[in-house]
């Protein structure tokens, strides 16, 4: 079972457009914050470079909104997202 | 009660529901929010809404927890359109009973001015041949900030 | 638009009325308050609603105008009924559609909590055998000033 | 036209009832005001004593809440009544 080791990445609105992606899977690994995982992803470069604090992100994980700092756990599931406009 | 649908809703149908939530309710609020023109763009003829799915029903049920603790609610109603919708449509309820007008006025304001700084919901402006991504408002997050 | 009247109203209508008041619209908060108990007697089956007549709708009207100089306000409707009530019957419902969804709330519950300190309306309980007249509220008072 | 000096004095509610009373008549004078008015009325003794500030009344004159010390004209419409309950 490999995907016993997975989080799900999700992307709303703009930045779903911009990185023209709704969903990534990665693998776990030991220590790793959400705020760690956005540098990750922004070192990819391209569009992906906004996610290193050019733009508010916000963040949940497991559909709870949360700060940088929370560790990420196989099995969670996180997103990133421009601030809300509904309403 | 939360609904997040693309379809329309009929505040009457709230109000009544609302209205025969039990005994001793004396006061009824309600707030109905319309699309209109954000300003950001000329000529925008409607809005496309985008949401978490899942996450959005949560946050909206924690707020309306939180305001049944700091207010007497009866009953509270909310109800969110998502997908494409045009101006002056009806986007978004908020509707509260309670045994007093002043909780009834509060728990709805606080609930209304929450969600639009924390409910995951985006909305994109139309025109005839471009999109635009809505940007929040400071205005609505000093707005949700003064209920702290 | 203001109505003092012997029979019931229908929220759905006025909220339609106010709906369709103009273009620029993005916010609607209604107010409906039920009759109830006000704790004072036992066993209230209804209410005696009197009011002074001319002097009432001067008031009200008084009331929207300084709401529409404080908020903005595209339209206000209030209706407040008079004679016989029952319980759980609707007594009284305000109105404001806005631009702003802070406006809208604004002024509604001001145009309310002003309403139940200077609009001349007296309210009696009546039981199966007796009838009392309603007393103030130091609350309300309290509510209405908070306005100043 | 005998008419042209008179004041008419309106009771709403427990005042109106208490009093038996829902309309009177006065001959207008000068320097008569609301406070004074109700001061006189008092004097009647019997239920209208309460007039005398036992109970809070609240004062219209043409339709406006005023104050006691408000000087009253011939034609005018003024009216007592119990702090209201409405809404």
């Amino acid at each position: 079972m490999t995907t016993d080791n997975t989080i799900v990445v999700k992307f709303f609105a703009r930045l779903r457009e911009e990185l023209d992606t709704a969903t990534l899977e990665i693998e776990a690994e030991p220590g790793l914050t959400a705020g760690r995982l956005l540098q990750d992803l922004a070192a990819k470069g391209g569009n992906w470079a906004q996610l290193d604090g050019a733009q508010p992100v916000m963040i949940a994980v497991n559909q709870v909104m949360t700060k940088p700092e929370k560790e990420l756990q196989a099995g969670d599931e996180v997103a990133f997202f421009p601030p809300v406009t509904g309403g | 009660m939360i609904r997040v649908q693309q379809q329309d809703f009929d505040p009457a149908e709230e109000y009544h529901a609302l209205r025969d939530s039990g005994s001793g309710t004396g006061a009824i609020a309600t707030f109905t929010g319309l699309v209109r023109d954000s300003g950001d763009l000329k000529g925008v003829t409607g809005l496309f809404l985008e949401h978490y799915p899942g996450m959005t029903e949560q946050v909206i049920e924690g707020l309306v927890r939180e305001a049944s603790q700091r207010w007497d609610v009866r009953e509270a109603r909310v109800i969110h359109r998502i997908g494409r919708l045009a101006l002056s449509e009806q986007i978004v309820f908020v509707g509260v009973c309670s045994a007093h007008r002043g909780d009834a006025f509060a728990a709805c304001e606080f609930i209304m001015d929450a969600l639009k700084t924390s409910a995951p919901f985006w909305k994109k402006e139309i025109t005839g041949d471009s999109e635009h991504w809505v940007e929040q408002k400071a205005a609505d997050r000093d707005r949700s900030q003064s209920w702290d």
